[in-house]
Protein backbone atom coordinates (compact mmCIF):
# COMPACT_ATOMS: atom_id res chain seq x y z
CA UNK A 1 0.00 0.00 0.00
CA UNK A 2 0.89 3.48 -0.16
CA UNK A 3 0.89 5.70 2.90
CA UNK A 4 1.47 8.96 3.31
CA UNK A 5 2.69 10.75 6.57
CA UNK A 6 1.84 14.09 7.81
CA UNK A 7 4.41 15.75 10.03
CA UNK A 8 3.20 18.69 12.54
CA UNK A 9 4.80 19.18 15.28
CA UNK A 10 8.32 20.68 15.88
CA UNK A 11 11.28 18.21 16.44
CA UNK A 12 12.73 17.67 20.34
CA UNK A 13 9.55 19.67 21.91
CA UNK A 14 7.29 17.26 20.29
CA UNK A 15 7.23 13.24 19.80
CA UNK A 16 5.53 13.32 16.58
CA UNK A 17 8.52 13.27 14.38
CA UNK A 18 10.00 10.87 16.39
CA UNK A 19 6.74 8.35 16.00
CA UNK A 20 6.00 9.25 12.33
CA UNK A 21 9.92 8.17 11.53
CA UNK A 22 9.47 4.85 13.44
CA UNK A 23 6.32 4.26 11.33
CA UNK A 24 7.60 5.18 8.34
CA UNK A 25 10.85 2.72 9.11
CA UNK A 26 8.45 -0.34 9.92
CA UNK A 27 6.22 0.37 6.54
CA UNK A 28 9.39 0.27 4.25
CA UNK A 29 10.38 -2.84 6.48
CA UNK A 30 6.93 -4.30 5.71
CA UNK A 31 7.40 -3.66 2.32
CA UNK A 32 4.58 -0.95 1.96
CA UNK A 33 5.31 2.20 0.35
CA UNK A 34 5.89 5.96 1.76
CA UNK A 35 5.84 7.95 -1.68
CA UNK A 36 5.76 11.11 0.58
CA UNK A 37 6.25 12.84 3.71
CA UNK A 38 4.80 16.62 3.98
CA UNK A 39 6.24 18.80 7.23
CA UNK A 40 3.50 21.32 8.33
CA UNK A 41 3.37 23.63 10.71
CA UNK A 42 6.27 23.29 13.33
CA UNK A 43 7.02 20.25 11.76
CA UNK A 44 8.83 22.37 9.29
CA UNK A 45 11.39 22.72 11.65
CA UNK A 46 12.86 19.26 11.53
CA UNK A 47 14.39 20.08 7.54
CA UNK A 48 16.58 22.72 9.17
CA UNK A 49 20.38 21.77 8.64
CA UNK A 50 21.28 23.71 11.58
CA UNK A 51 20.48 21.75 14.27
CA UNK A 52 23.23 20.40 16.72
CA UNK A 53 21.71 18.07 19.06
CA UNK A 54 24.20 16.23 21.53
CA UNK A 55 25.99 13.41 20.76
CA UNK A 56 23.99 10.67 23.00
CA UNK A 57 20.20 12.21 21.42
CA UNK A 58 19.07 10.72 18.44
CA UNK A 59 19.39 13.29 15.35
CA UNK A 60 16.25 13.66 14.03
CA UNK A 61 16.94 15.77 10.85
CA UNK A 62 19.88 13.37 9.84
CA UNK A 63 17.77 9.99 10.44
CA UNK A 64 14.78 11.50 7.97
CA UNK A 65 17.29 12.69 5.47
CA UNK A 66 18.84 9.19 5.71
CA UNK A 67 15.46 7.19 5.83
CA UNK A 68 14.37 9.60 2.71
CA UNK A 69 17.58 8.85 0.81
CA UNK A 70 17.68 5.11 0.88
CA UNK A 71 13.96 4.67 0.64
CA UNK A 72 13.72 7.18 -2.47
CA UNK A 73 11.00 9.44 -0.26
CA UNK A 74 10.02 12.81 -1.36
CA UNK A 75 9.90 15.06 1.76
CA UNK A 76 7.95 18.33 1.20
CA UNK A 77 8.50 21.54 3.61
CA UNK A 78 5.19 23.60 3.32
CA UNK A 79 6.41 27.16 2.15
CA UNK A 80 4.13 29.09 3.72
CA UNK A 81 4.50 27.40 6.88
CA UNK A 82 8.47 27.42 6.20
CA UNK A 83 8.36 31.07 5.33
CA UNK A 84 7.40 32.32 8.78
CA UNK A 85 9.56 29.83 10.65
CA UNK A 86 12.49 31.06 8.80
CA UNK A 87 13.81 27.71 7.42
CA UNK A 88 14.32 28.83 3.48
CA UNK A 89 16.67 26.87 0.80
CA UNK A 90 18.55 28.39 -1.80
CA UNK A 91 16.28 29.63 -3.91
CA UNK A 92 13.71 31.38 -1.12
CA UNK A 93 16.52 33.04 0.42
CA UNK A 94 17.59 34.81 -2.88
CA UNK A 95 14.04 35.56 -3.57
CA UNK A 96 12.86 36.76 0.06
CA UNK A 97 16.87 38.88 -0.03
CA UNK A 98 18.06 37.18 3.10
CA UNK A 99 21.51 35.96 3.76
CA UNK A 100 21.76 32.58 4.51
CA UNK A 101 19.80 29.69 3.64
CA UNK A 102 19.38 26.51 6.27
CA UNK A 103 17.03 23.97 4.21
CA UNK A 104 18.97 19.72 5.05
CA UNK A 105 19.45 17.60 1.98
CA UNK A 106 16.76 15.31 1.25
CA UNK A 107 13.70 18.31 1.75
CA UNK A 108 12.63 20.34 -1.04
CA UNK A 109 10.43 23.63 -0.02
CA UNK A 110 6.92 23.34 -1.96
CA UNK A 111 2.90 24.15 -1.45
CA UNK A 112 0.14 22.86 0.44
CA UNK A 113 -1.12 21.49 -3.18
CA UNK A 114 1.56 18.47 -2.55
CA UNK A 115 -0.19 17.56 0.85
CA UNK A 116 -3.65 17.31 -1.17
CA UNK A 117 -2.41 15.53 -4.34
CA UNK A 118 -0.53 13.33 -1.31
CA UNK A 119 -4.12 12.59 0.13
CA UNK A 120 -5.44 11.77 -3.50
CA UNK A 121 -2.93 9.33 -4.42
CA UNK A 122 -2.12 7.27 -1.06
CA UNK A 123 -4.47 4.19 -0.08
CA UNK A 124 -3.66 5.59 3.58
CA UNK A 125 -2.63 9.03 5.10
CA UNK A 126 -1.41 9.32 8.88
CA UNK A 127 -1.13 12.30 11.06
CA UNK A 128 1.55 13.22 13.25
CA UNK A 129 1.16 16.31 15.43
CA UNK A 130 -0.06 17.93 18.60
CA UNK B 1 -17.02 13.99 -9.47
CA UNK B 2 -16.98 10.36 -9.42
CA UNK B 3 -13.48 10.23 -8.83
CA UNK B 4 -13.39 12.73 -6.44
CA UNK B 5 -12.20 12.26 -2.51
CA UNK B 6 -13.80 13.12 0.27
CA UNK B 7 -11.80 14.85 2.33
CA UNK B 8 -12.32 16.11 5.93
CA UNK B 9 -10.50 18.96 7.73
CA UNK B 10 -11.32 18.59 11.71
CA UNK B 11 -11.08 21.74 13.93
CA UNK B 12 -10.65 21.27 17.32
CA UNK B 13 -8.58 23.92 18.43
CA UNK B 14 -9.15 27.42 19.44
CA UNK B 15 -8.10 30.37 17.43
CA UNK B 16 -5.26 32.30 18.55
CA UNK B 17 -3.75 30.82 21.41
CA UNK B 18 -2.18 28.15 18.45
CA UNK B 19 -1.54 28.75 15.16
CA UNK B 20 -3.26 25.55 14.08
CA UNK B 21 -6.70 27.15 13.06
CA UNK B 22 -5.16 29.32 10.77
CA UNK B 23 -2.91 27.01 9.03
CA UNK B 24 -5.86 24.60 8.52
CA UNK B 25 -7.77 27.23 7.01
CA UNK B 26 -4.56 27.80 4.37
CA UNK B 27 -4.84 24.35 3.54
CA UNK B 28 -8.57 24.22 3.19
CA UNK B 29 -8.27 27.25 0.58
CA UNK B 30 -5.66 25.33 -1.50
CA UNK B 31 -7.46 21.92 -1.21
CA UNK B 32 -10.10 23.82 -3.17
CA UNK B 33 -8.59 23.53 -6.15
CA UNK B 34 -8.17 20.31 -6.24
CA UNK B 35 -11.68 19.67 -7.14
CA UNK B 36 -12.22 17.18 -4.07
CA UNK B 37 -15.09 17.02 -1.98
CA UNK B 38 -14.11 19.46 0.95
CA UNK B 39 -15.88 19.22 4.18
CA UNK B 40 -14.87 21.19 7.19
CA UNK B 41 -15.77 19.77 10.63
CA UNK B 42 -15.64 22.01 13.91
CA UNK B 43 -16.16 20.50 17.42
CA UNK B 44 -14.83 20.62 20.70
CA UNK B 45 -12.48 24.17 21.10
CA UNK B 46 -12.77 24.32 17.26
CA UNK B 47 -16.11 25.82 17.65
CA UNK B 48 -14.89 28.73 18.86
CA UNK B 49 -12.81 29.44 15.68
CA UNK B 50 -16.34 30.71 14.41
CA UNK B 51 -17.36 33.27 16.72
CA UNK B 52 -18.54 36.44 15.95
CA UNK B 53 -16.53 40.12 16.45
CA UNK B 54 -13.11 38.96 16.48
CA UNK B 55 -10.87 41.42 17.35
CA UNK B 56 -7.36 41.23 17.19
CA UNK B 57 -5.85 44.94 17.50
CA UNK B 58 -4.93 44.66 20.56
CA UNK B 59 -3.01 41.45 20.71
CA UNK B 60 -1.40 41.97 16.77
CA UNK B 61 -1.99 39.38 15.17
CA UNK B 62 -4.30 38.92 12.19
CA UNK B 63 -7.39 38.44 12.10
CA UNK B 64 -8.43 35.98 10.24
CA UNK B 65 -11.98 35.18 10.93
CA UNK B 66 -13.69 36.94 8.19
CA UNK B 67 -11.63 34.57 5.85
CA UNK B 68 -14.11 31.87 6.89
CA UNK B 69 -16.96 34.07 4.69
CA UNK B 70 -14.24 33.65 1.64
CA UNK B 71 -14.98 29.97 1.49
CA UNK B 72 -18.18 30.16 -0.53
CA UNK B 73 -16.35 31.88 -3.50
CA UNK B 74 -13.94 28.78 -3.02
CA UNK B 75 -16.84 26.15 -3.33
CA UNK B 76 -16.26 25.01 0.20
CA UNK B 77 -19.52 24.90 1.53
CA UNK B 78 -20.18 22.17 4.34
CA UNK B 79 -18.99 23.70 7.25
CA UNK B 80 -20.56 20.96 9.90
CA UNK B 81 -20.45 22.30 13.29
CA UNK B 82 -20.93 20.13 16.52
CA UNK B 83 -24.19 21.17 18.86
CA UNK B 84 -22.99 19.21 21.82
CA UNK B 85 -20.00 21.21 21.24
CA UNK B 86 -21.57 24.45 21.30
CA UNK B 87 -23.70 22.80 24.03
CA UNK B 88 -21.20 22.47 26.86
CA UNK B 89 -19.02 25.85 26.00
CA UNK B 90 -22.33 27.84 26.59
CA UNK B 91 -22.69 28.94 22.62
CA UNK B 92 -25.70 29.41 20.74
CA UNK B 93 -25.53 29.03 16.75
CA UNK B 94 -26.85 32.53 17.07
CA UNK B 95 -22.92 33.42 18.31
CA UNK B 96 -21.10 32.24 15.17
CA UNK B 97 -20.59 34.46 12.41
CA UNK B 98 -23.27 34.16 8.94
CA UNK B 99 -21.51 32.15 6.19
CA UNK B 100 -23.28 31.71 3.39
CA UNK B 101 -22.38 30.72 -0.09
CA UNK B 102 -24.17 31.17 -3.65
CA UNK B 103 -25.74 28.72 -5.47
CA UNK B 104 -25.18 29.30 -8.80
CA UNK B 105 -27.51 26.59 -9.97
CA UNK B 106 -30.34 29.02 -8.21
CA UNK B 107 -30.03 32.03 -9.23
CA UNK B 108 -26.76 32.81 -6.96
CA UNK B 109 -29.33 32.21 -4.01
CA UNK B 110 -27.18 32.78 -0.80
CA UNK B 111 -27.32 29.17 1.23
CA UNK B 112 -25.75 29.04 4.93
CA UNK B 113 -22.43 26.77 5.09
CA UNK B 114 -22.82 26.64 8.49
CA UNK B 115 -24.44 23.42 9.27
CA UNK B 116 -25.15 22.47 12.99
CA UNK B 117 -24.96 18.80 13.32
CA UNK B 118 -25.51 16.27 16.53
CA UNK B 119 -22.66 14.38 17.73
CA UNK B 120 -24.25 11.29 16.23
CA UNK B 121 -24.64 13.06 12.93
CA UNK B 122 -20.75 14.21 12.82
CA UNK B 123 -19.18 10.75 14.31
CA UNK B 124 -21.55 9.24 10.57
CA UNK B 125 -19.97 12.51 7.99
CA UNK B 126 -16.50 11.49 9.69
CA UNK B 127 -16.89 7.63 9.11
CA UNK B 128 -17.75 8.87 5.69
CA UNK B 129 -14.77 10.11 4.59
CA UNK B 130 -11.81 9.01 2.12
CA UNK B 131 -8.97 11.24 4.06
CA UNK B 132 -9.48 13.31 7.43
CA UNK B 133 -6.75 15.82 8.20
CA UNK B 134 -6.82 17.29 11.68
CA UNK B 135 -6.10 20.45 13.09
CA UNK C 1 14.23 47.13 -3.63
CA UNK C 2 11.84 51.12 -3.58
CA UNK C 3 9.93 52.91 -4.98
CA UNK C 4 9.68 57.12 -4.81
CA UNK C 5 6.19 58.59 -4.94
CA UNK C 6 5.93 62.54 -4.69
CA UNK C 7 9.76 62.74 -3.00
CA UNK C 8 8.84 59.79 -0.52
CA UNK C 9 10.99 56.36 -0.47
CA UNK C 10 8.85 53.34 -0.25
CA UNK C 11 10.50 50.00 0.94
CA UNK C 12 9.89 47.32 -1.49
CA UNK C 13 11.11 43.38 -1.39
CA UNK C 14 13.28 41.79 -4.20
CA UNK C 15 10.76 40.95 -6.21
CA UNK C 16 8.91 44.66 -5.85
CA UNK C 17 5.87 43.97 -3.21
CA UNK C 18 5.70 47.03 -1.22
CA UNK C 19 6.75 46.23 3.07
CA UNK C 20 4.68 47.83 5.16
CA UNK C 21 1.04 47.10 3.38
CA UNK C 22 -0.28 51.13 5.05
CA UNK C 23 1.89 52.64 2.20
CA UNK C 24 -0.24 52.01 -0.43
CA UNK C 25 -1.93 54.53 -2.20
CA UNK C 26 -3.14 55.13 -6.00
CA UNK C 27 0.05 56.87 -6.73
CA UNK C 28 2.20 54.18 -5.55
CA UNK C 29 0.00 52.24 -7.50
CA UNK C 30 0.94 53.92 -10.67
CA UNK C 31 4.53 53.20 -10.17
CA UNK C 32 4.68 49.85 -8.94
CA UNK C 33 2.61 49.49 -12.83
CA UNK C 34 5.13 51.54 -14.08
CA UNK C 35 8.34 49.16 -13.29
CA UNK C 36 5.74 46.09 -14.35
CA UNK C 37 5.43 47.60 -17.47
CA UNK C 38 1.75 47.64 -17.26
CA UNK C 39 -0.34 50.44 -18.56
CA UNK C 40 -3.26 51.79 -16.12
CA UNK C 41 -6.50 51.84 -17.71
CA UNK C 42 -9.86 52.76 -16.11
CA UNK C 43 -10.14 48.77 -16.47
CA UNK C 44 -7.00 48.02 -14.82
CA UNK C 45 -8.16 50.61 -11.89
CA UNK C 46 -11.96 48.73 -11.76
CA UNK C 47 -9.59 45.45 -10.86
CA UNK C 48 -7.43 46.87 -8.36
CA UNK C 49 -10.19 48.65 -6.67
CA UNK C 50 -11.82 44.83 -6.89
CA UNK C 51 -8.84 43.47 -5.00
CA UNK C 52 -8.55 45.89 -2.28
CA UNK C 53 -12.10 45.47 -1.47
CA UNK C 54 -11.86 42.13 -1.71
CA UNK C 55 -9.05 41.61 1.16
CA UNK C 56 -10.62 44.57 2.70
CA UNK C 57 -13.71 42.09 3.66
CA UNK C 58 -11.84 38.88 3.82
CA UNK C 59 -8.38 39.32 4.54
CA UNK C 60 -7.31 37.00 1.74
CA UNK C 61 -5.89 38.41 -1.51
CA UNK C 62 -8.25 35.82 -4.10
CA UNK C 63 -6.70 33.08 -5.69
CA UNK C 64 -6.88 33.85 -10.02
CA UNK C 65 -10.18 31.76 -10.56
CA UNK C 66 -11.59 33.51 -7.40
CA UNK C 67 -10.86 36.76 -8.76
CA UNK C 68 -11.84 35.67 -12.21
CA UNK C 69 -15.80 34.57 -11.26
CA UNK C 70 -16.16 37.71 -9.01
CA UNK C 71 -15.09 40.18 -11.23
CA UNK C 72 -17.31 38.70 -13.94
CA UNK C 73 -20.02 39.50 -11.25
CA UNK C 74 -18.86 42.84 -10.01
CA UNK C 75 -17.16 44.45 -13.08
CA UNK C 76 -19.14 42.56 -15.64
CA UNK C 77 -18.30 39.50 -17.66
CA UNK C 78 -16.20 41.88 -20.34
CA UNK C 79 -13.52 42.54 -17.89
CA UNK C 80 -14.68 38.91 -15.70
CA UNK C 81 -13.20 36.33 -18.12
CA UNK C 82 -9.63 35.00 -17.40
CA UNK C 83 -8.38 36.14 -20.97
CA UNK C 84 -8.68 39.79 -20.66
CA UNK C 85 -7.61 39.70 -17.39
CA UNK C 86 -4.71 37.88 -18.43
CA UNK C 87 -4.08 40.86 -21.35
CA UNK C 88 -4.30 43.40 -18.31
CA UNK C 89 -1.68 41.87 -16.44
CA UNK C 90 0.41 39.23 -18.27
CA UNK C 91 2.55 37.88 -15.28
CA UNK C 92 -1.06 36.98 -13.65
CA UNK C 93 -3.83 38.65 -12.58
CA UNK C 94 -3.33 37.61 -9.56
CA UNK C 95 0.23 37.76 -8.50
CA UNK C 96 0.74 41.07 -10.14
CA UNK C 97 -2.97 42.77 -9.88
CA UNK C 98 -1.95 42.15 -5.89
CA UNK C 99 1.24 43.24 -6.30
CA UNK C 100 0.05 46.62 -7.82
CA UNK C 101 -2.90 46.69 -5.44
CA UNK C 102 -0.42 46.38 -2.06
CA UNK C 103 -2.23 43.43 -1.25
CA UNK C 104 0.33 40.53 0.73
CA UNK C 105 2.54 38.31 -1.63
CA UNK C 106 1.34 35.22 -2.70
CA UNK C 107 2.61 32.63 -0.18
CA UNK C 108 3.07 30.29 -3.90
CA UNK C 109 1.38 27.72 -2.15
CA UNK C 110 -0.04 25.65 -5.25
CA UNK D 1 -15.90 1.15 6.33
CA UNK D 2 -14.38 1.71 9.81
CA UNK D 3 -11.73 3.99 11.11
CA UNK D 4 -8.66 3.61 12.84
CA UNK D 5 -8.66 6.89 15.49
CA UNK D 6 -4.92 7.76 17.05
CA UNK D 7 -4.86 9.36 20.42
CA UNK D 8 -1.73 11.10 21.72
CA UNK D 9 -2.06 12.90 24.84
CA UNK D 10 -2.80 11.99 28.19
CA UNK D 11 -6.43 12.05 29.03
CA UNK D 12 -6.19 13.14 32.59
CA UNK D 13 -5.05 17.06 30.94
CA UNK D 14 -6.60 16.74 27.83
CA UNK D 15 -10.21 16.18 26.13
CA UNK D 16 -8.93 14.23 23.22
CA UNK D 17 -9.35 10.50 24.29
CA UNK D 18 -12.80 11.46 25.88
CA UNK D 19 -13.83 13.13 22.37
CA UNK D 20 -12.30 10.49 20.38
CA UNK D 21 -14.92 7.48 21.85
CA UNK D 22 -17.66 9.84 21.75
CA UNK D 23 -17.81 9.74 18.22
CA UNK D 24 -16.27 6.23 17.26
CA UNK D 25 -18.36 3.92 15.66
CA UNK D 26 -18.51 -0.01 16.38
CA UNK D 27 -15.79 -1.68 14.42
CA UNK D 28 -13.94 0.97 14.57
CA UNK D 29 -9.79 0.90 16.65
CA UNK D 30 -8.81 3.51 18.73
CA UNK D 31 -4.93 3.31 19.10
CA UNK D 32 -3.23 4.71 22.25
CA UNK D 33 0.55 6.80 21.24
CA UNK D 34 2.99 8.64 22.87
CA UNK D 35 1.49 10.77 25.85
CA UNK D 36 -1.80 8.62 24.39
CA UNK D 37 -0.96 5.13 26.22
CA UNK D 38 -1.52 7.03 29.84
CA UNK D 39 -4.81 6.22 28.86
CA UNK D 40 -4.46 2.45 29.06
CA UNK D 41 -3.92 2.65 33.16
CA UNK D 42 -6.74 0.60 34.63
CA UNK D 43 -8.81 2.28 37.38
CA UNK D 44 -8.24 5.99 36.26
CA UNK D 45 -10.74 8.70 36.28
CA UNK D 46 -11.20 7.45 32.28
CA UNK D 47 -10.56 3.76 32.19
CA UNK D 48 -14.28 3.08 32.67
CA UNK D 49 -15.16 4.61 29.74
CA UNK D 50 -12.59 2.59 27.60
CA UNK D 51 -13.61 -0.45 29.20
CA UNK D 52 -17.25 0.39 27.97
CA UNK D 53 -15.78 1.08 24.51
CA UNK D 54 -14.18 -1.49 24.09
CA UNK D 55 -16.83 -3.77 23.65
CA UNK D 56 -17.41 -2.99 20.30
CA UNK D 57 -14.33 -0.89 19.69
CA UNK D 58 -10.88 -2.54 19.56
CA UNK D 59 -8.45 -0.34 21.81
CA UNK D 60 -4.33 -1.20 21.02
CA UNK D 61 -1.52 0.49 22.88
CA UNK D 62 2.51 1.05 21.45
CA UNK D 63 4.29 -0.73 23.73
CA UNK D 64 6.98 1.51 22.98
CA UNK D 65 5.46 4.58 24.37
CA UNK D 66 3.87 2.35 27.08
CA UNK D 67 7.64 1.02 28.15
CA UNK D 68 9.31 4.21 27.71
CA UNK D 69 7.14 5.63 30.74
CA UNK D 70 7.69 2.80 32.87
CA UNK D 71 3.86 1.23 32.84
CA UNK D 72 3.45 -1.71 34.67
CA UNK D 73 1.51 -4.14 32.58
CA UNK D 74 -0.34 -4.91 35.70
CA UNK D 75 -2.01 -2.07 36.19
CA UNK D 76 -3.33 -1.65 32.32
CA UNK D 77 -6.72 -2.70 30.96
CA UNK D 78 -6.68 -5.91 29.50
CA UNK D 79 -8.77 -4.90 26.88
CA UNK D 80 -6.47 -2.26 25.62
CA UNK D 81 -3.96 -4.82 23.17
CA UNK D 82 -0.48 -4.05 22.94
CA UNK D 83 0.79 -3.31 19.48
CA UNK D 84 4.91 -2.37 18.18
CA UNK D 85 5.05 -0.24 15.14
CA UNK D 86 4.86 -2.89 12.87
CA UNK D 87 1.70 -3.90 14.26
CA UNK D 88 0.83 -0.17 13.89
CA UNK D 89 1.74 -0.22 10.32
CA UNK D 90 -0.77 -3.52 9.73
CA UNK D 91 -3.76 -1.64 11.64
CA UNK D 92 -3.36 1.52 9.26
CA UNK D 93 -3.32 -0.69 6.30
CA UNK D 94 -6.48 -3.15 8.25
CA UNK D 95 -9.04 -0.27 9.00
CA UNK D 96 -10.27 2.13 6.27
CA UNK D 97 -8.97 5.47 7.11
CA UNK D 98 -6.84 7.11 10.26
CA UNK D 99 -8.35 10.05 12.04
CA UNK D 100 -5.29 11.59 14.15
CA UNK D 101 -7.40 13.11 17.48
CA UNK D 102 -4.67 15.97 17.21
Amino acid sequence: MKLGIVVSEGPYTHQAADTAYHFAKAALDKGHEVPRVFFYHDGVNVATRLSVPPQDERHIQKNWTALAAANDIDMVVCIAAAQRRGILDENEAKRQGKDASNLAEGFRISGLGQLIEMGIECDRMVMFGD
Amino acid sequence: MSDAKKFLYVNRKAPYGTIYALESLEVVLIAAAFEQDVSLAFLDDGVFQLTRDQSTDAIGVKNFSPTFRALGDYEVTKLFVEKESLDERGLDPSDLQEIVWEDEEEDWEEKPSIRIVSRAEMADIMADQDVVLSF
Amino acid sequence: MAYQVNGSTIEADEEGYIVNLDDWSKELAAEIAKAESVEMTENHWKVIDFLRKYYDEFQLAPAVRVLVKNAKKKLGAEIGNSKTLEEMFPKGAAKQGCKIAGLPKPTGCV
Amino acid sequence: MSTLHTVNKSPFGDGALSSCIAHCKAGDGVLLIEDGVYGALAGSAISEAVVACSADVAFYRLEGDVAARGLPGAKLIRQVKPVGYDGFVDLVTEYDRTQSWL
